[in-house]
């Protein structure tokens, strides 16, 4: 009796699973006849949830926009899988994507799940647009199917160099990282060229993601007493945290932080602590009419996390070059992207044979409880 | 009757009340000021099916489903009596058989979750030689996943060695560590174990995370060579890279094969039975003239043993590790695996993978509730079947817990 | 004759899938001794297990005190005035004497007669007294089986199940031990019922008995009787 | 000398809220032998209640410390009742059942109140009122904030409080009887199944309390905030002796004081390593933690 039920059990669950597939593969074949299906990725669930979900309301945002443009080509459908930032869920989401005939996927947010993941994704010809992983190996392994919409590691050290020795005048700086591919390789980037720059780095450690208490790494930092403090952590949910202790200990270095801390929620969380905090992030111009639509789209999510926009630019760019030739053909739409050539809601959208679209970083500085763009590493001058 | 029916109802408001109690607070209380509906919506659903399946649990009760129940019961042992009469090998051979034409009829994406399935498969038949045959609670088993995979990952990265000739490398490796962490915890019993055998499981993790010169950190080891073969192309041999996934999956279906069988004739071997004795009771164990030192250490190294290959074979068919996939959640859901198949019983273990991997992979469609609806199944799963879903014939208690 | 106190009805209950004890029928009227002997496995333990709620009977029927209690959960009983002092004492190893005693008035609330019943317990084993700080782990076995008959007349029972109050304890203090039994039942009329294996003892202290063999009642009679038949001597008294 | 005081006054704070989750884990374990997965979720949910009702009496416009003080109480509760609830749920029905099988449970319940937090949360952090305690002050160059103040304060407080309960109580009696010889108790009249509800209770409230000092003292809570904190905790309440109350608070304050150390002096990104390793040597010599269980009677 036993036995059969369990038998009986093992049956049901497998033909849970083929059946699961079977239906899902019905339901997109019709979805392929009858529109494109792109696919986001990103972690949904666990410790950098919150941006991937700015990273699905970005896709979803452009969909809504694109989605009357597209014509007969249309309807463009959203396929949205968790990788959880780990490597074994991120594949596993790649191959399920590739199951759902998905013809670009917008993602992933760590560099470390974007890597495996582009693998299968690019084998079959699906395109991988990252709004997120900065890591210069993600566009640098020579897929002809990988592009990156934000910015590059080792654009955004340089220009965090350049404001550290010829705004603030500074002579030395203490460097603390929480390990990521991302957040780690920056702060290498930044050790090396700060010592070629004339900046003494007196200290660089190491927290580990997922850490809350920062008191021990900090009381060094104030013994140390840095010109200034370069906190590279992964998101601003560690970042908060950080900021908090510096405000409580009296640490009175200068903070420059990068781009994954910009979220709105790092003002909400550091409050008054997060208040003359400087950022390096992507320049983006919001008056331009671009940004006003990419604005009025996402309102209904809340606002824009540090990806949002990257995100909403990628599966814009992705789907004008759709249209333009007129199919999903991988070849032809990557011919049409190289060509591409517009104004996004981030910044001017033109991307380069490696799949880079060239960064343009510039110092934000926390005000009043908002971001706001403070120099320029171009020209060396202050944002009026 | 009535009176177990009213107790049951009166319950059941309890219950629901409690609930209610548990639920408002983080739905209703905002900062603008205090709201019922939200929480009052999903309270109300809730209850509703509660009730729903309180009726329908009365009324069986009550036998009014008799007419439905009994001739499936019936029909239900005829076919365990049919079952029964079917050979083993024969049945063997079936679930075999549909395992290797399996690729044959399913699309990529299945393919990859069974993939992972076989991959769990292994890894839970090796944490079961700890756990299930000789008792010893494991809670850092994915460290020899780990040791196993950076073991090919780094050897195929700098040194080109092949999947093949890495897979004993890995696996004495992995046994090597299965030693190391074993020795000093033959001292301790219970749970001191399980906190030593995780805070060895999150070492090894920060350690591969830190070790930036050797394991290139978080970064993680890219480029690994996926298994390679020498093909007869009608002129000459020739190398080819099996990487596609089908080719994957009759590897580690072969690898998870091999592993069943070892660790059936392991169940039945003097060591399996050592094992068996030292899970038993340690101390009559030792009377008997078992060593029960070295019967531990090797229970340790057997299954190191596995999670090596496991690990070997992952790293190949990722091209890619890195230190997130070692984190302590999956040894818990290696541990999860083996205790919901049933402990020391190795269909249970194989059900218990299939039953893991796949159903997170089901409830895919329910996005953000899936962890959820997946905790909770988890829980009620232990609550229905507390013994596994297939339990070992031969089990008993872990001498700890006579106290 | 006035009503037992308790009565058992072809009690059986069972470990698992075996069976201890089979269709028990005993009973025991108030202001009795009455003694329960019988080999070890007999199932002695297991009829008071099954009183007590412990083991849950699978058949029959336990009353006491004109009310059915079989299926009540055990921690019921001794507000009711039924106590057991179990086999192998089960001191509560690392609370204090006074603790454990405390622990015997746990369903009390009248602090004043609990004081004065601590009292009395101390009047009648002076050692606890001197020990009262000590945890109820370091004392020897004689202690021990003090504490544990203390403990339950915290509860001021009515009906008190000893079980093996002897096992292991010097000549001396199973005297003294005896000799606190038969002054509980006379001066305070606590109804006891008494397991035992060394049948002797139990059946000179008793005025009846029961013999129990492999799970069932084989023969039931006055102490006396019991004492002076040749199967029991031959079988339980050694002769 | 100054670093070395400042960092003792970090690994105080630290480990004070170690101890308080430690504590739970610790009477769970003493009175049922099971490793309370579930544990650092019910500390996430006090921190999350505490940041709801924080907020909302706040703008209400009472006072802070009265917001404090009142949200610190009802979250306490709210959270013995998720304990009893969980308990009742996942736990009661297989107390016969061996004992992986519970640890199992327990798993599975972490799981799924980490992704119920999540589902009525979000999954962005939420931010403590940051108007409540601001600001320190310094003895020398250490800096103490008064929010550290606070923590030690409550913690000291509360361990005190459980203290008398556990060991002058009636109740506590019970709780330790209950834990010595479950059958035993049930002879003598005590409900086991009530004291081990009690037990999950107080639990709870302490896991809640050290939930609202964590969210206060950095600032956020997450849904996923109970899981790092509940393996050191864990930790700390196996070092000190699984089931002894006194172990698990001095626990708490080693496993806090190794991990600020070995960050101040050594290197931060092997902290955790330095706390497993003491933890593994010290059961190395010491095979029953540091208080174990036949030294004293402190087990609940």
């Amino acid at each position: 009796m036993k036995r059969a039920l369990y038998l009986l059990s093992v049956l049901l669950l497998a033909s849970f699973v083929v059946a699961g597939c079977g239906k899902k593969d019905e339901k997109k074949a019709e979805a392929s006849k009858a529109g494109i299906t792109i696919g986001s990725l990103g972690p949904l669930t666990g410790q950098y949830a919150a941006d991937g979900n700015d990273i699905k309301n970005g896709v979803l945002a452009a969909i809504e926009v694109m989605n009357p443009e597209m014509g007969a080509q249309g309807p463009v459908n959203l396929q949205a899988e968790d990788d959880a930032c780990d490597p074994r869920q991120a594949v596993a989401a790649a191959n399920k994507l590739i199951n759902e005939k998905a013809t670009a996927v917008i993602g992933a947010y760590c560099s470390s799940a974007t890597i495996p993941a582009s693998e299968p994704l690019i084998a079959a010809k699906i395109f991988m647009i990252t709004p997120a992983s900065t890591n210069e190996k993600v566009t640098e392994r020579g897929m002809p199917y990988m592009f990156r919409t934000c910015g590059r590691d080792d654009d955004q050290s340089k220009a965090a160099v350049k404001f550290m020795t010829d705004q603030l005048k500074s002579k030395t700086i203490y460097i603390v990282d929480d390990k990521t591919t991302y957040s780690q390789g920056l702060a290498d980037n930044i050790e090396k060229l700060a010592a070629s720059s004339g900046l003494k780095v007196l200290g660089h450690e190491h927290v580990n993601q997922g850490d809350k208490d920062y008191s021990a790494v900090l009381t060094k930092v104030k013994a140390a007493k840095p010109d200034v403090f370069y906190v590279s952590l992964q998101n601003s949910a560690s970042a908060a945290p950080m900021l908090i202790q510096i405000g409580r200990m009296g640490i009175k270095s200068k903070i420059l932080a990068q781009d994954a801390v910009y979220h709105p929620q790092l003002i909400e969380l550091a409050k008054k602590d997060a208040e003359g905090v400087f950022l390096t992030f992507g320049y983006t111009d919001k008056t331009t009419p671009a940004y006003q639509k990419f604005a009025d789209a996402y309102k209904k999510y809340g606002e824009p996390g540090a990806y949002s926009a990257y995100a909403y630019d990628s599966t814009i760019a992705y789907l004008k070059a759709v249209k333009a030739a007129g199919s999903t053909d991988p070849e032809k739409v990557k011919a049409e992207m190289m060509k591409l050539d517009f104004d996004g809601a981030s910044k001017h959208m033109k991307y380069r044979e490696n799949g880079d679209s060239g960064s343009n970083y510039v110092i934000q500085v926390i005000k009043d409880g908002k971001f706001t763009n403070y120099w320029n590493p171009e020209n060396g001058e202050l944002f009026k | 009757m009535t009176i177990r029916a009213s107790k049951l109802w009166f319950g059941y408001a309890v219950a629901m009340a409690w609930f209610y109690v548990l639920l408002w607070p983080l739905l209703g209380i905002k900062a603008a000021g205090l709201e019922f509906a939200a929480s009052f919506a999903i309270w109300s659903k809730v209850a509703v099916a509660a009730a729903i399946c309180l009726v329908l649990y009365q009324v069986k009760q009550a036998g009014a489903f008799n007419f439905l129940t009994k001739p499936t019961e019936r029909v239900g042992e005829a076919a365990s009596a049919a079952f029964r009469r079917v050979p083993t090998w024969l049945s063997l051979a079936v679930v075999l058989a549909l395992a290797v034409i399996f690729p044959l009829f399913t699309e990529r994406y299945a393919h990859d979750v069974a993939i992972s399935i076989l991959v769990y498969i292994i890894l839970g038949l090796g944490l079961n030689i700890v756990v299930g045959m000789a008792g010893l609670l494991d809670l850092g088993y994915i460290a020899f996943f780990g040791v196993g995979a950076y073991t090919y990952a780094l050897l195929s990265v700098h040194f080109g060695l092949s999947f093949w000739l890495c897979l004993p490398i890995a696996a004495s490796f992995s046994a090597l560590a299965g030693c190391l962490i074993g020795y000093p915890t033959l001292r301790m019993r219970g749970d001191y174990l399980a906190i030593v055998t995780l805070g060895f499981g999150e070492i090894v993790r920060i350690v591969i995370n830190n070790w930036m010169s050797l394991t290139n950190g978080p970064n993680g080891v890219l480029g690994i060579k996926p298994p390679g073969a020498y093909w007869f192309n009608g002129a000459s041999l020739e190398h080819v890279w099996l990487n596609h996934l089908e080719q994957l999956y009759y590897i580690i279906l072969a690898l998870a094969v091999f592993t069943v069988l070892a660790v059936y004739r392991l169940n039945y071997s003097r060591i399996g039975r050592a094992f068996e004795a030292v899970r038993e009771d340690q101390t009559a164990a030792e009377l008997m003239g078992v060593n029960t030192l070295r019967i531990k250490l090797l229970a340790y190294a057997l299954g190191a043993v596995f999670g090596g290959l496991a690990g070997t074979f992952f790293a190949a068919r990722m091209q890619f590790v890195s230190p997130e996939s070692f984190t302590f959640i999956e040894s818990a859901m290696v541990l999860a695996m083996v205790v919901l198949g049933g402990m020391g019983s190795i269909p249970g273990v194989i059900l218990g993978a299939v039953a893991l991997i796949a159903l997170p992979e089901v409830f895919r469609g329910f996005e953000l509730y899936r962890m959820f609806v997946f905790g909770g199944v988890m829980a009620a799963m232990m609550i229905f079947r507390p013994k596994g879903l297939w339990p070992a014939k031969r089990l008993g208690a872990r001498s700890e817990e006579r106290e | 004759m006035t009503e037992p106190i308790l009565e058992l009805k072809n009690v059986t209950s069972a470990y698992g899938r075996i069976k201890a004890i089979r269709d028990i029928s005993l009973k025991v009227y108030p202001g009795e001794v009455v003694s329960i002997i019988g080999a070890n496995g007999a199932g002695k333990s297991t009829t008071l297990m099954s009183i007590c709620g412990v083991l849950k009977p699978e058949a029959g029927e336990v009353w006491y005190d004109g009310k059915r209690i079989d299926g009540l959960a055990s921690d019921l009983l001794p507000s009711r005035g039924l106590c057991q002092v179990p086999e192998g004492r089960r001191i509560f190893p690392r609370l204090t004497v006074e603790e454990n005693l405390d622990m015997g008035a746990f369903f009390r609330r009248d602090q004043a007669n609990i004081e004065h019943d601590k009292n009395r317990v101390f009047q009648m084993f002076p050692i606890l007294l001197e020990r009262r700080k000590q945890h109820g782990g370091t004392l020897s076995g004689g202690e021990q089986q003090m504490l544990a008959m203390g403990r339950a007349l915290m509860s001021r029972p009515r009906l008190l199940l000893l079980d093996e109050p002897s096992l292991g304890l010097a000549p001396l203090i199973v005297q003294q031990i005896f000799r606190i039994i038969r002054e509980i039942n006379e001066t305070d009329g606590v109804t006891v019922v008494l397991v035992e294996q060394n049948a002797n003892l139990a059946l000179k202290s008793s005025s009846r008995g029961y013999v129990l063999e492999t799970g069932s009642v084989v023969m039931e009679d006055d102490a006396q009787a019991l004492l002076a038949n040749p199967d029991i001597r031959k079988a339980y008294l050694g002769e | 000398m100054d670093f070395f005081f400042q960092q003792l006054v970090n690994g105080i704070t630290l480990g004070g809220v170690y101890a308080l989750v430690a504590l739970g884990y610790t009477m769970v374990y003493g009175i049922i032998q099971l490793i309370n997965f579930a544990h650092g979720e019910i500390f996430a949910a006090g921190g999350y209640m505490g940041v709801i009702l924080i907020s909302w009496l706040f703008a209400q416009g009472y006072p802070p410390f009265l917001c404090l003080g009142v949200a610190l109480l009802l979250a306490m509760g709210y959270c013995a009742l998720l304990a009893m609830a969980l308990e009742k749920l996942a736990y009661k029905p297989l107390r016969q059942s061996s004992r992986l099988s519970v640890l199992l449970s327990a798993l599975g319940m972490s799981i799924f109140l980490q992704n119920g937090l999540m589902l009525t949360q979000g999954v962005y952090d939420r931010a403590y009122p940051g108007e409540m305690v601001q600001g320190g002050f310094e003895v020398g160059t250490v800096m103490i904030s008064y929010m550290q103040i606070i923590i030690v304060a409550v913690t000291v407080l509360l361990l005190v409080a459980l203290n008398l309960l556990v060991f002058k109580t009636r109740i506590g009696k019970a709780m330790r009887a209950t834990a010595q010889d479950k059958t035993m108790s049930g002879l003598v009249g005590i409900n086991s199944g009530r004291i081990i509800s009690i037990t999950f209770a107080i639990g709870a409230a302490l896991a809640a309390a050290a939930g609202i000092m964590v969210g206060l003292y950095y600032g956020s809570v997450r849904y996923d905030m109970g899981f790092v904190p509940g393996i050191k905790a864990f930790s700390a309440a196996v070092l000190g002796g699984i089931g002894n109350i006194t172990g698990a608070m001095l626990g708490g304050l080693i496993i806090g004081m190794i991990e600020v150390f070995a960050a101040g002096y050594i290197s931060s990104e092997y902290k955790d390593v330095f706390a497993f390793i003491i933890l593994i040597a010290v059961l190395y010599f010491m095979p029953t933690g540091i208080m174990g269980e036949n030294v004293d009677d402190t087990r609940v």
